[in-house]
C-alpha cells in the first residue's frame, strides 16, 4: 500500500487536521472533532443544510462546507457511517432557529445514525427534515428506488438545497427543492480498479485487469455487471443510456451534468470520458444548461468515474446558478 | 419461580465487557475474511469507552445497559454502533425500575433486543447477520418457556440455539452489509457480526445462570 | 492499464475535445488544433501570457487558461514538448500587440521548441520574451539553478504574470514579475508509484512497493534518494527542509504554499501531509499567507506529491490576491 | 574531383524517407527498451507528413532538405522534432543555390548539422544519443578529406565510423533524455537516436556513392 498516512487508524483525525488548518477561511472545528461547519454558521434566518458520512470521498462530504450550500459535516470513519451524536451536534451546529435540512446519502449505517440523532435533536427542541439522495441507477430496479444509493447526485443536492436555504426558504420549501433536486436527478458508476481502506491495508475486492465493473457503487458495492475494459467512448454511451432510460430523460429535456472521478482517474481522461457526452445528448434532443467535471465525490484511490444528470426546471436553474464557495464547488464571481 | 435482582447487574455488565475485549482480534480476524476485519475493533471501542467513562458498579443492570446501548449508539457509528446500541437500550428498557428479572420479563428484553434490531437494520434471517444468531436464540428461549421449562434451562436452550445460529452462517451468502459484495464468494466462513453476538449471549447466559440458583424455588 | 481512453496513440486529441465542450465558457479552440486560447484573448492593451509543455499534467497547462491567468497554451503529446508552431501560434492567439511573455518549465524539449518559435514570431513582428522555471531543488544544485526544471511552481509564476499583466504592466514588467516569482520560489517531490504513458501501456518506470522516491520529477526524472516509505509527518518534515535550506526561507518570510497531488493521490492523503507543515514552518519564524491544496500539477496516474513554496513581497501579495477563474485556479468573489 | 548535382535530390529524399518508414517498428522497440518506445512512430509521423504535403520530386537536394528539417521542426514536437528539424534545415542551407555538392561542400553540410544539434541539445559524445553516431561519422568524413580521400571513399569511412558509433551507445550509460532516468540500467541496449541517425546516414551515402560515379573524374 503506497500511500501518505501516518498511523492507518488516525487517517480520519489527520485528515481534518490538515483541512482545518488549510480551509480556515471556510471552515471551523467544533466541540465535536467529528463535527465541522462552516465558519459562519449558524447563519440567522437561514435554514441549517447538514450533510455527513463516511470518511474516503473527498471532497465528499467536508469539502461541501461553505457559502451557499453546506452549514454543517457529521464525519464517520472511512467509509462507515459517522456517530448518531456527530449528526446531532452537526444539527445544533447548523441550526439557528428555523430547522435543519439533514440531506444525505441512503446508506444503512447513515440512515439508523440520522434516524437516532433527530430523535434526540427533536427533545433538544431542533426540528430536522431530511431528504435521502438515491440516484444511482444501478443499486435497485426503478420500482424499488427507496433501495437505491445516494452517489454523486448528493453533489447537486447540496447545491440546490443550500441555494434554497440561502434565498431565505423555510425548511420544508428547502426539503421540497432538495427532494426535487434528487427526484430529478440519475447516476451511474463504472469502476476499474478497487480502492483499498488504509487501516485495512489491502485492496477492498478485486476487478481484474482487462475487466470494469458498471454500476458499482462509492464503497465498491457490486454493481450490474463486470463486462470486458470498453473504450472511453464506449463507456460514455453505456452510462449515458442507462441514466436517460431510467427517468427517463427525454427530448427537450435540460440538464446539469456531473463527471466525477472516483480518486485516482487522472483529469485527462475524465475529459476523455466526457468528449461523446454532449454528441450523445444532442442527438435524444437532450441540451446541457452546465456541465461540472472534477473530483466531486471519490472512493479513495478507486480508479473510475460517475456520471451524473439532473433534469432542470426554472426553479432547479435559478438555484444551481448562485454561487457556490466551498472546496469542492467554488464558483467565480465577476 | 426464579429470577435475578436487577441489583445484581454488576457481574453481568463485567463478563461482558471482557468477554468483548478479550475476542477483539478473534472478531476482527472474522470480519476480515469477508469484510473489512474491524469487527473487533469497533465493539471494542465502544465496549472500552463504557467501561472506562460510564460504568459504574452501583449501577443496576438497567441503567448499565442503557449506558451501554447509549455509548455504543451515541459514539461508535457505522451500523454496528446503532443496532447493538439499541439492542441493549431497547432491553434495558423493559427492566427499568423493575427489582427481580423472571424468565418472562427476560424473555421480553430479548424481544424488545431483537425488534429494535430488526426494524432498525432492515435485514432478514439467512442475510448472514447478527439476526442469524439472535432470532434462533430468541425462539429457543420463548418455545422454552411456553414448554414450563427452568429459567436456567431456557438460557441453556438458548445458549445452544446461539451456538448453531451463528454456525449456521458459514454456509449462508451475505445479503446486507460489505460481506454482500463478494455474493458466493461470502460463503463458507462465519459472520463477525452472528459471532460477537453468540460471544453476547453466551457470556449474559452464563452470568445469569449461578445467579438464578440463589433463588431458584422450583 | 486500467484506463479510461480510446485509442492510446490519440488521448491528447480526445482529451482536448472534451475540455473544450465542457470549459466553453473559459476557452475556445484556434486553427491549430493543439493551441488552446481564452476566450477573450487578444485582450486589448495588455501583454499576452503564454505557456505550453507535455500533456498528461492536468490541470496544467490547459486549465490554466482563464481570466486573469493565462491566455494560450501550446499542448504536446504526452510528457512530449509541443512542436515549435504550437507555441508560435499560440503566441499569436496571444499577443494583442504588447508582446508576450512565455512562461514555462526548463525541459530540453520545450527550450527547444520556444526557442525555434521565438524567431519565427519575431519574423512576424510579434515580441517575446520567456521565464523559464526552475523551482525543483531536487533536479540540480543550487550552484546550477538554471539546470533546474520547473514543476508546480509554474503554476504560482503564470498567477503572479497573469496578474501583472492584467493590472496593465509592460512586457518588462510582467516578465520581472514573473521572473521575481520563481526566483523566490522552491518546490520537492516525492513518488510512491510509476505512471504510466497509455500509448506505451507500461509503468515509465519503478518503485518498488515500501520505498519512496524523494525529489522524483514530474515525468519520473530519477530524484535525490530512494528510500523506505516514510509517515505522512516525516514526508513533511523532509519536504518542508529541502525547501527552506535552499533559497532559504528564513525567520519573518511570509510564504505561499502549493502542496500539489502528483495524479492519483486520494484528496485526503494530502490534506494528511498538509496536516504538519504550518507547524513546522511556525517553528522557523515562518509565516504562511497564502495556502492551496490540490491537484495542480500531476504526472499522469503517478501517486506521491510536490510541495511548493514561494516567498511573498507587497508586490507579490497583492498579484496573489488578484481572483483568476480558470479549471485549475479558481477563485471565488463575494 | 567528384560531386554529385543538387538536382539530384529526389533520389536521396525518396530512399531517406523508405528507410525511415521502413524501419519504424524497429525504431520503436529500441527505443521501448529504454524509453518511451515512440521513436520510430515520432520519426515516421514527420517523414510521413513531409512526404504526403511537402516532398515535391522537382525540388533539388536544398530545397527538399529545408522542407523536410521544416516539417520535423514545426510539427513533430518533442526533442527530436527541433533536433532533426535543425539539422536537416542547417545542412540545407549550406548548399541552398548551389549547383554541385563536392566532398568538401558534404564535408561543411555535415558540421552545420552536428554543431545544430550539439547547440541545440547540449549533450556530449558519449552521453548515448544520436550526436555518438553523428560525431564520430562526421569526423571519419573529415579526416577522410584531409587525407584526399575521393569523396565516395570518405562516404565509406563515414559508413563505418557512423555504424561503430552506433553500436558504441549499447555499452554507455544514458546522461540525457529519457533513458537517463535509468542510470545503470540503461547500459546494454542500443540507443534508439543513434540507431536512427546510422540509418539517415547510411541511408545518405548509400545514396550519393552512385551518384558520385557519373562524374568522377579522379
Ligand atoms: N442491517 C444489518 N442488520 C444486522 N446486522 C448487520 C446489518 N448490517 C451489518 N450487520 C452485521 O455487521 C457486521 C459487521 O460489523 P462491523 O465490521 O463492525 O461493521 P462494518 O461492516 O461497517 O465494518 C456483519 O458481520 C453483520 O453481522
Ligand atoms: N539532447 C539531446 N541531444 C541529442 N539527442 C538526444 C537528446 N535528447 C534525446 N536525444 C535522442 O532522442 C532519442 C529519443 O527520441 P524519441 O523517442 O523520439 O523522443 P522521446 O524521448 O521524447 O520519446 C534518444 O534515443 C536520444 O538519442
Ligand atoms: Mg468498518
Ligand atoms: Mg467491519
Ligand atoms: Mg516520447
Ligand atoms: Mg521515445
Amino acid at each position: 500500500m503506497q500511500r501518505i498516512i501516518n498511523d492507518p487508524d488516525n487517517v480520519v483525525e489527520d485528515m481534518l487536521k490538515g483541512y482545518v488548518k488549510n480551509h480556515s477561511d471556510l471552515v471551523s472545528s467544533t466541540d465535536n472533532p467529528r463535527v465541522l461547519k462552516y465558519k459562519s454558521a449558524p447563519i440567522d434566518g437561514k435554514v441549517g443544510i447538514v450533510t455527513g458520512g463516511g470518511s474516503g470521498h473527498k471532497p465528499a462530504f467536508i469539502g461541501y462546507i461553505g457559502k451557499n450550500m453546506v452549514d454543517a459535516v457529521a464525519v464517520g470513519e472511512v467509509f462507515s457511517s459517522p456517530t448518531a451524536k456527530a449528526f446531532l451536534d452537526a444539527f445544533k451546529a447548523a441550526d439557528a432557529g428555523k430547522g435543519v435540512a439533514c440531506l444525505y446519502g441512503n446508506y444503512a449505517g447513515d440512515n439508523m445514525n440520522v434516524k437516532m440523532a433527530i430523535q434526540m435533536a427533536k427533545s433538544e427542541g431542533i426540528e430536522v427534515k431530511t431528504v435521502v439522495a438515491n440516484d444511482d441507477v444501478a443499486s435497485a430496479p426503478k420500482t424499488e428506488r427507496e433501495k437505491r444509493r445516494g452517489v454523486a447526485g448528493e453533489v447537486l443536492m447540496w447545491k440546490i438545497g443550500g441555494a434554497k436555504a440561502v434565498q431565505g426558504g423555510s425548511l420544508d420549501e428547502v426539503i421540497n427543492a432538495a427532494q426535487k433536486a434528487i427526484n430529478n436527478t440519475r447516476s451511474i458508476g463504472i469502476g476499474l480498479t478497487s480502492c483499498t481502506i488504509p487501516a485495512v491495508g489491502k485492496p477492498n475486492f478485486e476487478i481484474p485487469e482487462g475487466k470494469m465493473e458498471v454500476g458499482i457503487g462509492h464503497h465498491g458495492e457490486p454493481g450490474i455487471e463486470v463486462t470486458d475494459l470498453k473504450s472511453a467512448d464506449e463507456m460514455a454511451k453505456l452510462m449515458v443510456n442507462k441514466i436517460i432510460a431510467d427517468l427517463p430523460f427525454i427530448e427537450n429535456d435540460e440538464i446539469a451534468v456531473l463527471l466525477s472521478g472516483l480518486g485516482a482517474t487522472p483529469a485527462m481522461e475524465l475529459y476523455i470520458l466526457y468528449k461523446e457526452i454532449p454528441d450523445l445528448l444532442k442527438d435524444k434532443g437532450i441540451s446541457i444548461y452546465k456541465s461540472y467535471i472534477g473530483d466531486y465525490f471519490t472512493s479513495l484511490d478507486m480508479m473510475g468515474a460517475t456520471l451524473t444528470f439532473m433534469k432542470l426546471d426554472e426553479e432547479l436553474k435559478d438555484l444551481l446558478d448562485m454561487r457556490a464557495n466551498s472546496m469542492g464547488f467554488k464558483e467565480f464571481g465577476e | 419461580m426464579s429470577y435475578f435482582l436487577n441489583k445484581q447487574g454488576e457481574i453481568i455488565i463485567r463478563n461482558l465487557i471482557d468477554t468483548i475485549i478479550k475476542n477483539k482480534e478473534y472478531l476482527s480476524e472474522i470480519d476480515g475474511a469477508i469484510g473489512d476485519g474491524d469487527h473487533g475493533i469497533n465493539l471494542n471501542k465502544g465496549f472500552t469507552k463504557f467501561k472506562n467513562n460510564k460504568f459504574n458498579p452501583e449501577d443496576d443492570f438497567s441503567i448499565s445497559l442503557e449506558k451501554l446501548g447509549s455509548v455504543l449508539m451515541m459514539e461508535i457509528g457505522g451500523s454496528m454502533g446503532p443496532l447493538y446500541g439499541n439492542f441493549f437500550m431497547k432491553m434495558s428498557q423493559e427492566i427499568k425500575g423493575k427489582e427481580k428479572i423472571d424468565k418472562k420479563t427476560f424473555g421480553k428484553m430479548l424481544n424488545e433486543g431483537v425488534e429494535a434490531i430488526q426494524i432498525l437494520g432492515n435485514a432478514s434471517l439467512g442475510d448472514k447477520t447478527i439476526l442469524d444468531t439472535l432470532i434462533p436464540a430468541q425462539k429457543a428461549f420463548k418455545e422454552a418457556i411456553n414448554n414450563k421449562k427452568k429459567f436456567s434451562e431456557a438460557l441453556k436452550g438458548l445458549k445452544e440455539a446461539a451456538e448453531r445460529g451463528k454456525n449456521s452462517t458459514k454456509e449462508m451468502v451475505a445479503k446486507v452489509g460489505r460481506a454482500s459484495r463478494l455474493g458466493e464468494r461470502s460463503r463458507g466462513v462465519l459472520d463477525a457480526g452472528a459471532t460477537s453476538c453468540n460471544l453476547i449471549l453466551q457470556s449474559m447466559a452464563d452470568s445469569i445462570i449461578p445467579l438464578l440458583k440463589e433463588f431458584d424455588t422450583n
